[in-house]
C-alpha cells in the first residue's frame, strides 16, 4: 500500500509491503524500513525492528494524523489525491490561513502586484493577519470581500503571471 | 463570604474560579455560548447558563444576557475574569447598578486606568516616572509628537492594553498606515478610536507588580513578575521573582506599584507594569484584572489569589498584611495556545481528541480543556497554562522542561514544539532576553527546527495504522510477534534525532 | 552528580524519580517486566531494559536481571523506590559488590533497622522510648509474653514493615492462628518466618519524622507527617505537619528521630515512625527508604526529597542545613488504588481507558499510569497519588476535595468513591481521627453511600450508548434535537441526590 | 430495547422506546424518563429532559460501563441472560473474588460448613483475603488446592444444602 502524507511544506510518500517473515517492508522516501507493529490500546502501537521498540501513538482528526514519538509530536496529512494538493497550492490559489473576517481588502481584480505587497487582511481571535502576495504576478479572481467571514482554507485570492 | 457567585467567563480562566469558589463552599454559576455547552468550565459549576450565540458580542460581551444570568440564577457577585468584559467599566457599573457585586475594582478605577492618558496623570502624580509619550486627536499633531519622541515609536489605542491594539513604527513613512490600522482595531476592539504614542525603548525589559487593595487607601503587593519574553507584545513566559531585579530595584518597583494603587484608593486585584532598563524603569499601564500569569505569584507566595479577590469583595477588607506574605523559591509559566507555531502562530480550531497534561513534583496546570473538548474557533486561543516551581530558577525551569515534553494536545495544533524549543533557549536559562529577543533571533532558530521532516517512523506509524483500519482490535501483533531484543537499526537511532537540540 | 541511573521499581514511584532524574539532565534507565513493557516508567526514561516474567520474582525483584540491567547500560547508581527491593539488605550489597553505589542506607542499616528486634535496640540507645513487645521463636514464650503484654496484641513478622505481615489478636485463643498465617506471610514475603510481639495501644496516632543523614553521623530532618488515617494498618492519607502535634511535641518528636539517624550513622532519606497518645510517644519502627508519603514534606518543605536523596548519595554530603528548611502550609495526599472498596477492598486488574487526573492550583499528583495503560494484577494496586496544599489545613482539604471529584479513571475500578467519602468524613475535618477510626466507624457509613443504586441517568446512559452502538458518528443527535431550555424533570432533580452527603 | 445491568447487589432493568416526537421514553426499572441525547465525542453524550440538560460520558470495558455523571461515577455491568447470573451467584457456586494464589485451603469435599467458616484463603498483591460460608451447608466440590494460581471469577467452591 503506497499512502502519501504532507508534512510542512513537503509531501511524502510512504510504502507498506507486508512480508512473508511477518513482518512490514516500510519505505517512507526511499528510505527502507524493516517493522514489525502490535496494536494497544486508544491508537498506540509498538514498532519494533531487530531488537528496538518504540511507542509510537496517532491520532486521526479528519486528514490530520497526530503523531507521537517518545516526547516529539509530529502533524502530518493524508493526502488522498497524492502529490495533487502540493502542485494546486504551489498554483496561483492563496488560501484563508485561519477562520475570521475579511477586514481589509488593497487589490482588485486585473491589479498586478508584486512579491510581498498586501493584498487583504483577516481579523480572528483578535489579531489581524495580513496576507501578502508570493509572488510577481495579477490578480486573476479576487473571491472575498470586506466584512466578509471566511472559512479556513478557502480560496481568497487567485493570481496568474502577469506577463 | 458569598453564597453564589457568578463566572463572566469561558476556559482555563472560568475554571480556575470555578475550583476556589467549590473550595470555599460558593455555589459556582458558569456562563457558556451556544458552542461552550458542556465545556469544562460549565461542568466544574453547580448550574449553568445560556447566554446566547457564539459570537462574543451575542455571548461573553453580552452584558444584558450576562445580567439576566445573574438575576436568574440569585448570583450575589460577578467575577469577570480576564479578557472579555473583565475590564469594561460599563459592565463593573452595570453589575453594580443591579445590586450585585462586581469583584474587581470600581468602574471609576477602571475607566481610569483604562485610558492610557489619565492612567500616566496617576502614576506622575504618585510620583512614577512614565515612559514618554503623547496623546491627540489630531494627525498633524501625532506626527509632531512622533518626530519629538524620535522613531522607533509605538501607536496604541488608547483604551487598549495587554499588547492588543498596538503596532511599531520604524519611520515616519509608516506612521500613517499604522495610525488607520490600530484606530480601526481600537474602534472595533475597544469602541473608542482614540490612539496615543509611546517611545520605543530599546531591548526593554517588562516587569510588573501584582497589588492587593482594599479601596479604601490600604494596598499591599504580592512581589513582581517577569514577563520580558514576548512574541508581538504578547506574553509567552512569565515568572516570579524576576531573574534580573535586584533587592534595591524590588523595593523601589513594589514601592511605586503601592503608591498608585494608594493614591487611586485601588480596590480588589490589579498589576503594576513597568519597562525596565538597568536599573531604571517607566510606569507603562496598570491592568484592573487578574492577570494570565497569576499562578506563579500563587506559587511563590502560596496565596490563592482568587481567593484574596473574593475575599476583598466580600469585606471591603485586606485579608493578610504585608508581612504576611513571603517569597518561596521561583516559578515559570508558559500558556499553551491553540496555534501553529511552524506557520505564523496561526489560530487553530478543532476537537482535542488527545490530551495529557503534565503531573508530578512542583508541576501545575491550569487547563481549560479536557480530552474529547472542542477549541471553537471564536475566542482567544488559550488552552492552558503549565507552571513549574523551584527553589531556584534553574530548578525551576528545568521542571517545566521535562513537563513540557511530558504535555500532549493531540487533534488539534498547539504552540507546545515552540514552547519546548523556548525553554530549552540559552537566553532564557541564561535570562538574558528582552521583549523582543524571540521575534529578532529565537523564531528563526525555531524555524528550521519546526522545519525539519518528521523522522521516518513517525510517517511509518501513520501509514500503519491506516493500513491496520479502526477495527482492528487491540492486542492484534501486525503481522507477526516482534523479534529478539537485540541490536540496532538506523530508522531508531533516526529518531533520536529528534530530541531537541539546545537552541540559540 | 551521576550521569546515568537506573530505577529498579516500577509504577508511579519510578515515574517519580525519573521526573528528578530528567530535570537533573541524568541519564534514566527503567527496568520492566514483560506485562510492563511500554509502561509509563518506561516512556520516561532514556533506556529500558527488560527484566523477565511478570511475577515479581521473575523480574523487579529478580536481583541478578537488575544488575545485569544496570551493567548492561552502564548505569553508576540504582535507585530503589519503595516496595520490592528497596529495604533488601542483600540487594543493596549486591549493588554495591558491582561496584554501583546504591541509593539509600548502607546494607548493614538496612538489615539492622528492617528486624524488629535490633531497631528497638537502636532506639532505645538513643533514648527513644519503644512500644512494650516481645519477640522470640519459643511459642510458649510468645504465649507468655502476650499474656504479660495484656491482650489485644499485635503478631508481626520480624523483617515486616509498612503494614505487610501484622495482625491483630484481640484474645489467647486466636493467637496460635495469627502466629501460623503470620509466619507463612512472614517467609514467603520477607524470606524469614521470625516473629514479634507488641502491645497494642489503644487507639493511637500514627506520626513519622523525615529524616536525613550523610551516613557520618550528621543528619537533620524535615518534619513531621501525619499517617492516622489507615486501614487494616495500610496509610490512607498522608499530612503534613501533623495537626494535633504540638510545637513542644513536634520538637521532642524531631529531636528522637535526629538521635536515632546519628546513632546509626544513618546514610540517605529514612522515616522514623512513631505511636502517639497525648504527649507521649513510642518508637515503632524505621523505613530506610523513600516513603510513598514523601510529596506533603516536598510541598510543605518547597524540598525535593529525591534529589537530596541522589545528591547524598553522590556526594556523601548533606547538601542543606536544618536552618534551610522552612515549613509552609499544608498538604494532604490520598493514594488512589485499583480497588473495588464497595467490595471489601479487592484488587482490581484491566486496563484505564480513561483517565483524567485532577490539576489546576495548589493540586499534584503523581502518577503510574496515563490513559491506555495496563493495571496488571500482579503488582500493589497503587495508581497515584493525588495531594492538595494549601496555607492551612482546611484549605488543604477543600481543595483535595474539589481534586478528587475532577479524577476520573474508568476503565478499572479505583477507590476514588471512598477516597471522597472519606476526605468529607466529619472526623477527617477534625483531625480527630485514630489508626482504627476508618474500619471502626468510617468502613459502616461508607457501606451505606457505595450501596445505594445508581440513578436513572447513569443507567439509562449506559443503555443509550449500546442502542446507538459505537459506530454512530459524533454529534449525531437521537432521535432529534434537544427541547427548549426550561422547566425542569424529577429524573434530574434525582441526580442531584448523587452529591456526596457529609458522612459521620 | 431491554437489557440488564448488574448495579452493585442489584439487577436492574432499562427499557428504550424511540418516540416519534424525536425523543426516547426511557424506563429504568419503573422509572419513566423522557430523553434526547446527542451524542459528542469520545463516549460521551448530552442527555436532556425538558430544559435540564446533563453531560454523561460512558466507557465501556468488556461487560462493564464505567459512566461518569457530574463528580460521580457508577460501575454498571451488562447482564447478557437477564438475570440468570444472579440467580446463579445466589447459588451455590463462590468465586475467586480476584487472581491470585489459593494458599490455605480448610475443607474438603462433603465437609458440613456453618456460616462464617473460613473455606480457603487467596494471596493477591500481598494481602491475604479469606473466603467464608455465606451460610450453613456442604461443601459439594472443591475446585482449587493450595498453592494453585487462579484466575478472578473462576468457581472455587460448590456449595450444596446440607440436610
Amino acid at each position: 500500500m503506497r499512502s502519501h502524507w504532507r508534512d510542512g511544506d513537503r509531501v511524502r510518500s510512504v510504502d507498506l509491503v507486508p512480508q512473508p517473515g511477518g513482518r512490514f517492508r516500510t519505505t517512507v522516501d526511499g528510505v527502507e524500513l524493516d517493522l514489525a507493529i502490535e496494536r494497544l490500546e486508544d491508537g498506540r502501537m509498538r514498532l519494533s525492528s531487530s531488537g528496538e521498540e518504540v511507542l509510537a501513538e496517532v491520532t486521526t482528526a479528519g486528514a490530520r494524523r497526530f503523531v507521537r514519538i517518545g516526547h516529539m509530536d509530529f502533524v502530518l496529512e493524508r493526502e488522498a489525491g497524492g502529490r495533487r494538493r502540493a502542485a494546486a497550492t504551489g498554483g496561483g490559489a492563496l488560501e484563508s490561513p485561519m477562520p475570521g473576517m475579511v477586514t481589509k481588502v488593497w487589490v482588485a481584480e486585473g491589479d498586478v502586484v508584486t512579491r510581498g505587497q498586501p493584498l487583504l487582511a483577516i481579523e480572528a481571535m483578535k489579531m489581524e493577519h495580513v496576507i501578502r502576495s508570493p509572488r510577481d504576478g495579477r490578480v486573476k479572481r479576487l473571491a472575498a470581500a470586506a466584512g466578509e467571514m471566511v472559512e479556513g482554507g478557502v480560496t481568497l485570492v487567485e493570481l496568474e503571471e502577469a506577463s | 463570604m458569598f453564597d453564589k457567585v457568578l463566572i463572566a467567563n469561558r476556559g482555563e480562566i472560568a475554571c480556575r474560579i470555578a475550583c476556589t469558589l467549590r473550595e470555599l463552599g460558593v455555589r459556582t454559576v458558569a456562563v457558556c455560548s451556544n458552542v461552550d455547552r458542556g465545556a469544562r468550565h460549565t461542568r466544574l459549576a453547580d448550574k449553568v447558563c445560556l447566554l446566547g450565540a457564539a459570537e462574543p458580542q451575542a455571548s461573553y460581551l453580552n452584558i444584558e444576557a450576562l445580567l439576566q444570568a445573574a438575576r436568574a440564577s440569585g448570583a450575589e457577585a460577578v467575577h469577570p475574569g480576564y479578557g472579555f468584559l473583565a475590564e469594561n467599566a460599563e459592565f463593573a457599573a452595570a453589575v453594580e447598578a443591579a445590586g450585585l457585586t462586581f469583584i474587581g475594582p470600581t468602574p471609576e478605577q477602571i475607566r481610569a486606568l483604562g485610558d492610557k492618558r489619565t492612567a500616566r496623570d496617576i502614576a506622575q502624580k504618585a510620583g512614577v516616572p512614565v515612559v514618554p509619550g503623547a496623546t491627540g486627536a489630531d494627525r498633524a499633531a501625532l506626527r509632531k509628537a512622533a518626530q519629538r519622541l524620535g522613531y522607533p515609536v509605538i501607536v496604541k489605542a488608547a483604551l487598549g492594553g495587554g499588547g492588543k491594539g498596538m503596532q511599531v513604527v520604524e519611520d515616519a513613512s509608516q506612521l500613517d498606515e499604522a495610525l488607520d490600522s490600530t484606530q480601526r482595531l481600537a474602534l472595533s476592539g475597544f469602541g473608542d478610536p482614540s490612539l496615543y504614542l509611546e517611545k520605543r525603548l530599546d531591548r526593554p525589559r517588562h516587569v510588573e507588580v501584582q497589588v492587593l487593595g482594599d479601596g479604601r487607601g490600604h494596598a499591599i503587593h504580592l512581589f513582581e513578575r517577569e514577563c520580558s519574553l514576548q512574541r508581538r507584545h504578547q506574553k509567552v513566559l512569565e515568572e516570579c521573582p524576576s531573574p534580573t531585579v535586584t533587592e534595591g530595584l524590588r523595593d523601589r518597583l513594589t514601592d511605586a506599584a503601592v503608591a498608585i494603587a494608594r493614591e487611586l484608593k485601588y480596590r480588589g486585584a490589579g498589576t503594576v507594569e513597568f519597562l525596565l532598563a538597568g536599573e531604571d524603569f517607566w510606569f507603562l499601564e496598570m491592568n484592573t484584572r487578574l492577570q494570565v500569569e497569576h499562578p506563579v505569584t500563587e506559587i511563590v507566595t502560596g496565596l490563592d489569589l482568587v481567593r484574596l479577590q473574593l475575599e476583598v469583595a466580600a469585606s471591603g477588607r485586606l485579608p493578610i498584611t504585608q508581612s504576611d506574605i513571603v517569597r518561596r523559591g521561583h516559578a515559570i509559566e508558559v500558556r499553551i495556545y491553540a496555534e501553529d507555531a511552524a506557520r505564523g502562530f496561526l489560530p487553530q480550531a478543532g476537537t482535542a481528541l488527545r490530551v495529557r497534561w503534565p503531573q508530578g513534583p512542583f508541576v501545575r496546570v491550569d487547563a481549560g480543556i479536557e480530552p474529547g473538548d472542542a477549541v471553537p474557533v471564536h475566542y482567544d486561543p488559550i488552552l492552558a497554562k503549565v507552571v513549574a516551581a523551584g527553589g531556584t530558577r534553574d530548578q525551576a525551569l528545568a521542571r517545566l522542561t521535562t513537563a513540557l515534553d511530558q504535555a500532549l494536545v493531540h487533534g488539534v495544533m498547539t504552540n507546545l514544539p515552540f514552547l519546548r524549543a523556548l525553554v530549552r533557549a540559552r537566553p532564557v536559562a541564561a535570562a538574558a532576553a528582552d521583549t523582543e529577543w524571540i521575534e529578532r533571533e529565537f523564531l528563526a532558530s525555531f524555524a528550521a527546527v519546526a522545519g525539519a521532516p518528521a523522522p521516518e517512523l513517525a510517517l511509518a506509524a501513520a501509514a500503519l495504522l491506516e493500513w491496520m483500519g479502526d477495527g482492528a482490535p487491540t492486542g492484534t501483533v501486525f503481522p507477526g510477534p516482534g523479534a529478539a531484543r537485540a541490536g540496532s537499526t538506523d530508522a531508531f537511532r533516526a529518531a533520536g534525532r529528534w530530541r531537541l537540540p539546545g537552541l540559540e
